[in-house]
């Protein structure tokens, strides 16, 4: 049937995708490709379905964008975040904020004319160099944070919803008691009383501290920040795992009634082998849609930390961060405010924009009405002409 | 005649929550006994909330009981652990009513009916050729073997169902209202499949169906339950051509036959079917039939009736053939 | 001759859904007359519903009447055609002259009102009560006939205190609050057990000749046919196969379908050894077979079959047949 | 009635351990506290020894984690625990500082609930239009911009452009207080200038606290009412031959269960976005109260803070359920 389908330059590359990793994993396990040919069908009827939802797939460009400028970002950037220059006029006053587009004179002896596509901090900091490189922190806090809050979540869920009583009972009051404080408010107490003792553990194991200081692509200089960085993130991690911890328990426990369950009973399997094996694999696709929105929704709320002053510290490059500083020169320095918040926005959008249409495109409901509106539209395209 | 299965006053009650405390019980099943014989089909019939799934769910040990005895060959189904246990599993299997949710959406065919194969360690040479052979002892084929669930319809799935329960080897097989959510013209298919796989490999079968015809073409004893409790037990043949409890008499002449003549003569002679089944939850004194009940005396209202035996092999519980 | 009430001539309803467009019923015809009980009858996906839906024009996107007649004869002689009616026009009829009663009473009723103003309701948007208080006032007297104990406390329950016979009782209670000339009642027992199923039925049959209605039953259990048609007609993959009376059918199946099926059901009060299955399974509609669409499964397809529709031919008095055997 | 009764008695008792394991996290993040900030409230790096003895000897710094916790609830309680920085008991500067946040609260879901069901349902008629699409678009926006940006954007367009705003202080509660929270009190005793200046002080923050929630609840509305109108019974309406306003009005009470879930979870989102709306409006409310205790290592104020947001939680959590069940008969079992 899709074969009616005209396919668009997407659609190609989607089916070039989906066989190509057909043939990839077939490489390792033999015969994988003709084995798995209606699990293959149904990720190109997803690829298609993407490809017929234009915000999904102006979400999914953003994001990819949002990921390379992550990982390449600090790179990318003209000037390391840790450069304070001396800035000039022509007429060699000096400056502390520099507009956007405004070129200055970048040292009084060396005469070097530098730019400011998006103006400069009050440090004289290149703004444009601060974001790219503030995206390794956004990017990096939102991987951890989802990362280990999620699959915490997740498992307490999955116990809870599958054994039921007493289990169930112990872990639901807990993530009661935690969704009963709003988890900005939460995270922000959490976030002030943590770093002393996660600066503490960070000087004392060399290891960590680099691997931390690679991570977020910081110089052995920022070593004594990390504490307040590294708490946020767990501050954000433990207000983070309540809601799929009831997410999962909701939608485990409708899993469980359903009879394929109670089969793999009857044969006897294993408690572990029935949540994860069966249970999981049938849940997880509205989970992976919060998964996904929830990426937009980690970022923003980093960015509210740092708004607030909390969290990262500069010279470390962090978007929410930037406007904190900068709102003290608001509205003169607007720039400070409207360019991180915009990227905010974005990456955010990019995140929202791709997890709403996920959820179309798993749910296989609307997918199917998706592809039938592609059809009928062509349909209709044809009897006009 | 050996016995594949004795249950011995088995009684699951399951709780009604209150805040803190449980304020009362649902009695699905409340002192039963009964036993199948190896190669019998033992048919279970009852209205819905009668307990007939939570009895058969309760002899495979997916529920546990709240007080009664489950042999299996003899041995004490309750107190089954490790090895046994799994042993067990393998022996006595179920077959379900919905065949839309009694299967992963997620597995292919292959993994459904292998996954219980590996698991309890039976070695296959050629897994492929081993799931073909099954699909193909149940009407399917290997063109089958890489599909998921939803690409089947309701009689296949059923078949697949049916596929994975034999790949174990079973003896004993629950089939808990096995063509309920099926079409007629499906339902018979699979009815004599179930019957061509018993005479083959003597299965031992406990049917459980709210349908009556059904019942009668597959059984070959049969009990009768009502809110809980087994009204009568007996031959198949007996129950349908002489029926003792006052239940299963109005329980037979409201079912509607396929032929016309035969209805408006059932019609004229139908008992007057009163009310509906009462809530498990507080069931009435006595005879659990009793307000339902056109013959009902005073010892119903008071006394359970016990079970009886009226002809050879044909028990029931009513103080119409009880001394009290 | 019996006086028709309903005509349905070339019926056609199709869904434009993801996969395709399903035909789902096609060119169905026949004919209702006033006063009888009319079953129609066939497994599920069949087109029965969809049938008895598009009547009244309940049929809802992505479903569509693409083409046909429901000629209904009124009262007073006067004869309009149910489909040509506007949404106003047909709201009328609906409910009013035309009722409706669904399989699943659990989900039927609204459950946030009780039973007394669901049943006001239905009176009150025909006009029949001057409000929904007085409404509620008259369905006392409606539950009373439907035959609920206790009616004057019943009105004030809500749906969920009620068990599924009662709400049944509720919703055929609605069905016949404004009187109505036809009562099409969409498989009314599949969700009740067979002692209240009995029950249901035979209280459909009461009101029907208390009110001299006409009754459409629709439904996959042929014991209910039996026990309750007096003409029916048999469906199969959206074309009806087969119309007669009941003995016509049950006596002298002529669609292999029909016979098959009657083969296919096992009666408790008589010894089968084997019951006879119909190989094959239900064709999807989206591309249904050439031809006669039951031709796949029939033991004696020709050639002729997979070219050519069978056409419904009267084979006796009343009793019709779309089959090419014939 | 008396089933609501029974109901709304159990449901307020099964809030009791929440709030006990409120002051049990309350506890904890005031326990890992490391034991600088006795320092720190002694007077900084130059306190001295005996001072910071003091400090730690009346906190009970130095004391087992049960003592500590005692101490803790008890403060909470009787309200002795002593803000060691403004040397008031700390609900004695939450109490200023409540009214404000609470205004703001409300003022924001009151743009939330004006704008946000209306859409909903407009989207819900008009689906697969580009109205609805648009109503899509505008909900993902919504839930994506920062606060603190939208704040600042709003507050360029209104305050530095245009004036139609203003910024400084917090216009004074009327005389007579019957609510505690000004604008309803002023409301209430007909004190319409001191109303419209705390509109005036207060819309702009309201709307940009609001402005996250609207886009969500408009989604949520529009799939509950379409939800809802999927029903078999509305089916059975239409069958009836009801007529359509009155078919959406059935929809529409079926689909206010879940809305109003989502509701009460919204306010407790409101709640939490205060601080930042409160720092970029400059508002002293309860939020920015938080901020500056964390600054200056506060603690005792930061635990009564989270621990009064907690209850507002709860309490709203509690007014969901209560409206669940005057909507829903089937909740009072």
């Amino acid at each position: 049937m899709q074969e009616e389908y005209k396919k668009s330059i997407l659609d190609k590359l989607a089916d070039k995708i989906v066989y190509g990793l057909g043939s990839f994993i077939s490489l390792f396990k033999k015969g994988w490709k003709e084995k798995n040919k209606s699990k293959m069908e149904e990720w190109r009827l997803m690829l298609y379905a993407l490809n017929r939802s234009p915000p999904a797939l102006i979400g999914l460009f953003l994001v990819i964008l949002f990921i390379l400028v992550g990982i390449f970002g600090p790179r990318l950037a003209h000037w390391r975040y840790n450069f304070f220059p001396m800035l000039y006029t022509k007429s060699y006053d000096k400056i502390i904020l520099a507009p956007p587009g405004s070129k200055f004179v970048l040292d009084y002896y060396n005469n070097t004319v530098i730019t400011f596509p998006l103006g400069s901090d009050h440090y004289g900091r290149d703004l444009l160099s601060l974001i790219l490189s503030g995206a390794r922190t956004s990017f990096v806090i939102s991987i951890i944070v989802i990362s280990l809050g999620v699959p915490l979540g997740i498992l307490l869920g999955l116990i809870a919803g599958y054994y039921g009583g007493k289990v169930d009972e112990l872990i639901m009051r807990i993530t009661d008691m935690f969704l009963a404080f709003p988890a900005l408010i939460l995270a922000i107490a959490l976030s002030a009383v943590l770093p002393e003792r996660i600066q503490n553990f960070i000087s004392t194991h060399e290891a960590v501290q680099k691997f931390v200081l690679w991570l977020f692509a910081l110089d052995v200089r920022e070593a004594g920040n990390l504490g307040r960085l590294l708490a946020v993130i767990l501050a954000m991690i433990i207000v983070w795992w309540p809601a799929y911890a009831r997410i999962t328990r909701g939608s485990t426990l409708t899993e469980k009634e359903k009879l394929y369950i109670e089969a793999a009973r009857a044969i006897g399997l294993p408690a572990r082998t029935i949540m994860f094996k069966h249970i999981l694999p049938n849940i997880i696709g509205p989970i992976l849609v919060y998964i996904t929105l929830d990426f937009g929704g980690v970022i923003l709320m980093e960015a509210g930390l740092s708004f607030l002053g909390l969290g990262a510290t500069p010279p470390i490059a962090d978007w929410g961060r930037i406007v904190y500083d900068g709102a003290q020169y608001f509205p003169k320095a607007w720039w400070l405010v409207f360019y991180p918040g915009l990227v905010v926005m974005l990456v955010a959008l990019g995140w929202n924009l791709l997890g709403d249409g996920l959820r179309d495109i798993l749910d296989p409901k609307t997918r199917r009405s998706i592809e039938f509106k592609v059809k009928k539209s062509k349909k209709e395209g044809e009897a006009n002409a | 005649m050996e016995k594949v299965l004795e249950v011995k006053h088995l009684k699951k009650y399951f709780p009604v929550k209150g805040l803190f405390f449980t304020k009362g019980w649902v009695k699905a099943v409340d002192d039963i006994s009964f036993e199948i014989y190896k190669g019998e089909t033992f048919g279970l019939v009852g209205e819905s909330g009668c307990g007939k799934t939570t009895t058969g769910r309760t002899i495979l040990r997916l529920i546990e009981p709240t007080a009664g005895e489950i042999l299996f060959e003899g041995k004490n189904v309750m107190e089954l652990k490790g090895d046994e246990l799994k042993w067990f599993r393998r022996k006595a299997q179920i077959m379900f009513q919905d065949p839309y949710s009694s299967l992963n959406p997620r597995q292919t065919v292959f993994e459904i009916i292998m996954e219980p194969v590996r698991f309890h360690g039976i070695e296959v040479d050629d897994p492929e050729e081993f799931v073909v052979n099954l699909l193909k002892s149940v009407g399917l084929n290997e063109m089958h073997l890489y599909r998921y669930p939803h690409e089947f319809s309701g009689g296949q799935r059923q078949r697949i169902a049916l596929a994975r329960i034999m790949a174990l080897k079973p003896e004993f097989i629950v089939l808990d209202e096995p063509t309920s959510a099926l079409d007629v013209s499906v339902q018979a298919n699979i009815l004599n499949t179930l019957k061509d796989l018993q005479e083959k490999h003597g299965f031992t079968y406990l049917f459980i169906s709210h349908d009556l015809g059904v019942v009668k073409y597959m059984s070959h004893r049969m009990g009768v339950m009502y809110l809980g409790k087994l009204v009568e037990v007996g031959p198949a043949d007996k129950i349908f051509e002489n029926p003792l409890h006052p239940y299963t008499q109005m329980l037979l002449s409201a079912i509607p036959v396929p032929d016309p003549e035969m209805a408006k003569e059932l019609k004229a002679k139908r008992k007057i079917v009163r009310g509906e089944p009462p809530s498990p939850i507080n069931p009435p004194a006595g005879c659990r039939f009793h307000p339902r009940c056109p013959f009902a005396k005073d010892v119903c209202r008071k006394e359970e009736p016990p079970m009886v035996e009226v002809e050879k092999d044909h028990h029931v519980a009513c103080w119409l053939y009880a001394k009290s | 001759m019996p006086e028709p009430i309903l005509q349905v001539r070339n019926l056609t309803v199709h869904f434009y859904t993801y996969a395709g467009i399903v035909k789902a019923i096609e060119r169905v015809s026949f004919d209702v007359y006033r006063g009888e009980t009319f079953a129609l009858v066939g497994e599920t996906g069949c087109g029965k519903s969809v049938t008895s839906r598009a009547l009244t024009q309940l049929i809802e996107s992505p479903g569509r009447i693409v083409e046909g007649e429901v000629l209904y004869h009124k009262e007073d002689g006067t004869v309009v055609d149910l489909l040509k009616l506007n949404e106003e026009q047909i709201r009328e009829i609906r409910g009013n002259e035309i009722a409706y009663i669904f399989q699943d009473p659990h989900a039927s009723l609204d459950p946030l009102y009780t039973v007394g103003y669901q049943i006001g309701e239905a009176m009150e948007v025909h006009g029949k009560v001057e409000s929904i208080k007085e409404g509620i006032k008259k369905a006392v007297d409606i539950l009373r006939s439907v035959l609920i104990p206790d009616p004057e406390n019943r009105v004030k329950n809500y749906p969920h205190e009620l068990s599924g016979g009662m709400k049944q009782r509720v919703v055929i209670g609605i069905g016949i609050a404004n009187n109505p000339k036809i009562l099409i009642a969409d498989e009314p027992t599949t969700a009740l057990d067979v002692t209240v199923q009995a029950q249901i039925l035979d209280l459909i049959n009461q009101l029907k000749e208390k009110y001299k209605a006409t009754v459409i039953l629709i439904t996959h259990n042929l014991g209910v046919v039996a026990e309750t048609a007096d003409r029916v007609a048999v469906m199969y993959a959206g074309k009806i196969v087969e119309i007669g009376s009941v003995e016509q059918i049950f006596k002298n199946p002529l669609h292999p379908y029909t016979k098959g099926l009657l083969k296919a059901v096992p009666n408790p009060m008589t010894k089968i050894e084997r019951l006879e299955a119909i190989p094959g399974t239900v064709p999807n509609l989206i591309t249904p077979p050439s031809g006669c669409r039951f031709h796949p499964r029939c033991p004696f397809a020709t050639e002729v079959c997979k070219r050519k529709v069978p056409e419904l031919k009267e084979m006796e008095d009343g009793h019709f047949v779309a089959c090419h055997l014939y | 009635m008396a089933d609501l009764k029974k109901f709304l008695i159990r449901r307020i008792l099964t809030f009791i351990p929440t709030i006990v394991g409120v002051t049990i996290i309350v506890f904890l993040i005031a326990y890992v506290i490391p034991a600088d900030p006795a320092k720190a409230w002694a007077g900084g790096e130059k306190a001295s020894p005996e001072a910071v003895e003091r400090i730690k000897e009346r906190y009970h710094l130095n004391e087992p984690w049960y003592d500590q916790y005692w101490f803790l609830i008890k403060g909470l309680a009787t309200n002795t625990l002593i803000d060691p920085r403004t040397s008031n008991p700390v609900f004695d500067d939450i109490k200023d500082r409540f009214p404000v946040t609470f205004q703001l609260a409300i003022i924001a879901f009151t743009f939330t609930i004006l704008i946000g069901i209306p859409l909903g349902l407009i989207s819900a008629l008009k689906r697969n239009t580009w109205i609805d699409t648009l109503v899509r678009i505008f909900a993902l926006i919504g839930v994506s911009t920062p606060v603190f940006w939208l704040g600042y954007l709003l507050l360029f367009v209104f305050f530095v452009k245009f004036r139609i705003t203003n910024l400084a202080g917090v216009p004074p509660a009327p005389p007579v207080q019957i609510t505690h929270i000004p604008i309803i009190d002023s409301l209430l005793t007909g004190n319409f200038t001191l109303f419209k200046q705390h509109l005036a002080r207060f819309w702009l923050p309201g709307f940009v606290l609001g402005f996250m929630g609207t886009g969500v609840l408009a989604r949520f509305v529009r799939n509950s009412f379409l939800e809802a109108l999927s029903g078999d019974y509305i089916q059975f309406l239409k069958a009836k031959g009801v007529p359509k306003l009155r078919m959406y009005r059935h929809a529409l009470k079926n689909a206010l269960v879940p809305i109003v879930t989502v509701l009460g979870l919204q306010f407790g989102g409101l709640l939490a976005g205060t601080p930042i709306t409160e720092t970029v409006f400059a508002l002293p409310g309860m939020g920015r109260y938080a901020i500056l205790s964390i600054q200056n290592l506060d603690f005792p104020a930061v635990v009564a803070i989270t621990f009064i947001y907690a209850i507002i939680y709860v309490t709203a959590n509690l007014v969901v359920d209560i409206l669940y069940a005057v909507i829903d008969p089937r909740v009072r079992y």
